[in-house]
């Protein structure tokens, strides 16, 4: 059963990834990249069940704060930075 | 007792991953940005919270592994819409605008405001 | 797969977010392969802090580009040059994760039938690490340290001097992110410094705390100003604490020669082999982890500051 | 440093993380519970020097009606998940957006933080930005705009404040 969440996590990371190369804005990509980051925590964590290691919590849970810290640097970055007008119209 | 607590996590985490999956899919079918946003954060509630609460379901009495996932699904409810808001904001200061359907507002434009003011670029 | 494409996006920007996936895959992978140290550090370090450091190279890179002349045929070549060479090098590598391949049967036993009688730690990635590769985890943070120096002596010192005039840090009127943030950057610190002392029990150990540590630095700097962070964590005393950390480490090898074993021999530390392995490496994970989370500090809020400036001379 | 650091505050923060170490290292021998201790006051010291110390990082004022604001909202998420989710399989078709301003009640920005980080949580409405006393707000439908008007959920948040 653990097996069955997995692999629609496993369907729903390769969508996001599918999304996350298509764009078409960038925002789109940031999006896809955040959905991703979510998928990997809820991927580990069933992981460490199914391999019985509690301990990739750990690796779960700093996934988790990367993630938003990352989604955030981004944005924060993203603001310096000019838009690339084409991507930005579509 | 306990083949009553494993079905319920069981269901949890079936339904849980079927949530995410409609998430993902639905960022594929919805036609923009702001509407896929939405379709992002059912995977980020409900998806991941029912499948965490399915994992805690099965910790078989373990403490330390459910303070581990309660902080992690804390973490995700509070920094994933933080993380969307932001993202919406820095989307409509980029320039995007929603799609708006047959209830628009056409007298108060709310977002007219937004775009680039710290842009000089501004050929919309 | 995601590394090919990547090659191919021509947008930099979107190239740097799928590394950030890159990353989170290959973590994923490490994963499986219950390599979880490994995935710990992928975690922290590619899709978190690098993803961070690149877009900061890349604002200022982009302001430069316009002046630069680029030779891509040259960096092209060089790129394909290594691009062979790497492939050559792997062809003579073992098939992977073959028994017979040298990492597996000469040392890899050896590390993994001593550890639990010699150290007594249930993680033994860290008891390799730290004990018996002790010398390499020196010499890696002497790199970490040595990075640090080149960034500062490249970008401080160069730096053009004028008065601290910051524009306004247009996150700090972000309601939100700015209480949220709040609300966050303590548990994150403090689960920086789980990570860092509970090496020993479960995946992690300085090099993660350190870099878990400093990213909550980033994020408070992202949100408040550079400047406010500059004067909050204090510069100077985050570059003596960089210094402090080699220092730890070294020390704690010439304590051990001290007591008359050989440099970084732990276990004459203590009355007890045992005990004396244990404080070696805290103390060892400690140096590392102050080590690295400084230098993620030094060079984030250098580089950073560096895009100020720049923007105030282009604007 | 302008603001006076209230002990109240760093009480709140040492007592959270206090729990957070417990609840995540899980050994108890005279080691690890002094790493603790030493963590959790080495984290109060940078949280004071970052002058995060406040009501808005320790929301005292919240905790103790947010359980029960926090089970009512759990129902909200339900039903707005499956309301996103059938769209979702239904298609584009059946989209509606629209841009709405509304407006807010909470005084502090805590309560305004509470309000609008709910309304994007809960799929289908998504907080676009706030402006003083108003926010603006994009949801799929019109019905959850309708609903975000009834302002009950404006009430709530607006109690969590008292």
């Amino acid at each position: 059963m653990f097996l069955a969440a997995i692999i629609a996590i496993l369907v729903a990371m390769a969508l996001a990834l599918v999304r996350a190369f298509i764009g078409p804005t960038l925002y789109d990509r940031i999006l896809a990249v955040n959905m991703f980051g979510t998928k990997t925590v809820l991927f580990i964590a069933i992981l460490g069940y199914l391999m019985g290691r509690p301990d990739f919590l750990d690796v779960a849970l700093v996934y988790a704060l990367i993630n938003f810290i990352a989604i955030i640097g981004v944005l924060r970055f993203f603001e310096y930075k000019k838009a690339d007008p084409e991507e930005e119209v579509k | 007792m306990s083949f009553f607590i494993d079905g319920l996590s069981w269901a949890l985490l079936i339904i849980g991953g079927f949530i995410c999956f409609s998430g993902a899919i639905g960022i594929h079918r919805f036609p923009e940005f702001f509407s896929r946003m939405h379709a992002a954060s059912v995977t980020d509630t409900l998806g991941s919270g029912l499948i965490l609460i399915g994992l805690m379901l099965q910790t078989g009495g373990e403490v330390i592994v459910l303070v581990k996932l309660i902080l992690i699904l804390l973490f995700i409810l509070i920094t994933s819409p933080t993380a969307s808001h932001a993202l919406a904001k820095a989307a409509l200061h980029g320039g995007l605008r929603p799609m708006q359907g047959s209830h628009k507002n056409d007298k108060e434009d709310v977002l007219n405001k937004f775009g680039r003011q710290n842009t000089s670029d501004d050929e919309q | 797969m995601t590394a090919l494409s990547l090659a191919f996006t021509k947008d930099l920007f979107a190239s740097v977010m799928l590394t950030g996936i890159y990353s989170l895959l290959s973590a994923g992978f490490f994963v499986l392969m219950d390599a979880v140290d490994v995935a710990f550090t992928e975690a922290a370090v590619g899709a978190g802090i690098s993803t961070i450091l690149m877009l900061t190279t890349l604002t200022m890179t982009g302001r430069f580009e316009n002046r630069k002349l680029h030779h891509p045929k040259i960096a092209l070549s060089v790129v394909i040059v290594t691009g062979i060479m790497l492939v050559m090098g792997t062809v003579d590598m073992p098939a992977f994760g073959s028994p017979s391949a040298p990492a597996q049967t000469h040392v890899a036993p050896y590390y993994i039938q001593q550890s639990a009688q010699d150290i007594d730690i249930p993680n033994i990635v860290t008891s390799v690490l730290a004990s018996y590769r002790g010398f390499d985890t020196f010499g890696e943070v002497v790199v970490v340290f040595t990075a640090v120096i080149g960034v500062l002596a490249l970008l401080e010192f160069a730096r053009v001097e004028r008065a601290d005039s910051e524009k306004p840090v247009p996150m700090l009127q972000h309601k939100i992110l700015r209480i949220v943030s709040k609300i966050l950057i303590p548990p994150i610190m403090l689960f920086a410094l789980y990570v860092q002392f509970h090496g020993e029990y479960s995946p992690g150990g300085g090099f993660q705390a350190g870099v878990i540590f400093a990213s909550s630095i980033i994020l408070y700097a992202m949100l408040f100003g550079i400047e406010q962070t500059r004067k909050a964590v204090s510069v100077p005393v985050v570059k003596v604490l960089s210094a402090l950390g080699v220092l730890i480490y070294g020390s704690v090898g010439i304590a051990s020669m001290l007591n008359g074993g050989t440099y970084l021999n732990y276990s004459v530390l203590a009355e007890n082999d045992v005990t004396g392995q244990h404080i070696g490496i805290i103390v060892i994970e400690l140096g590392v982890g102050i080590t690295v989370a400084t230098a993620m500090i030094l060079i984030f809020l250098t580089f950073a500051r560096r895009i100020g400036k720049t923007e105030e001379e282009t604007a | 440093m302008k603001k006076k650091t209230n002990l109240r505050y760093i009480i709140s923060l040492i007592v959270v993380l206090s729990l957070i170490w417990i609840g995540n290292s899980g050994f108890f021998n005279g080691l690890l519970l002094s790493l603790g201790a030493v963590s959790v006051a080495f984290v109060v010291f940078m949280a004071f020097r970052l002058n995060i110390l406040d009501e808005e990082s320790q929301p005292l004022q919240v905790s103790r009606r947010i359980i029960v604001y926090w089970l009512w909202l759990l129902k909200a998420l339900v039903e707005s998940n499956l309301s996103v989710i059938k769209r979702i399989w239904k298609g584009p078709k059946s989209l509606d957006p629209v841009v709405a301003r509304l407006p807010m009640s909470q005084e502090t920005d805590m309560g305004k933080t509470i309000y609008a980080n709910s309304i994007t949580l809960t799929p289908g409405t998504t907080t676009l930005d706030i402006e003083g006393d108003t926010m603006i707000v994009y949801a799929l439908s019109y019905d959850a705009i309708e609903y975000l008007q009834g302002g009950d959920m404006d009430r709530r948040v607006k109690r969590l404040e008292e």
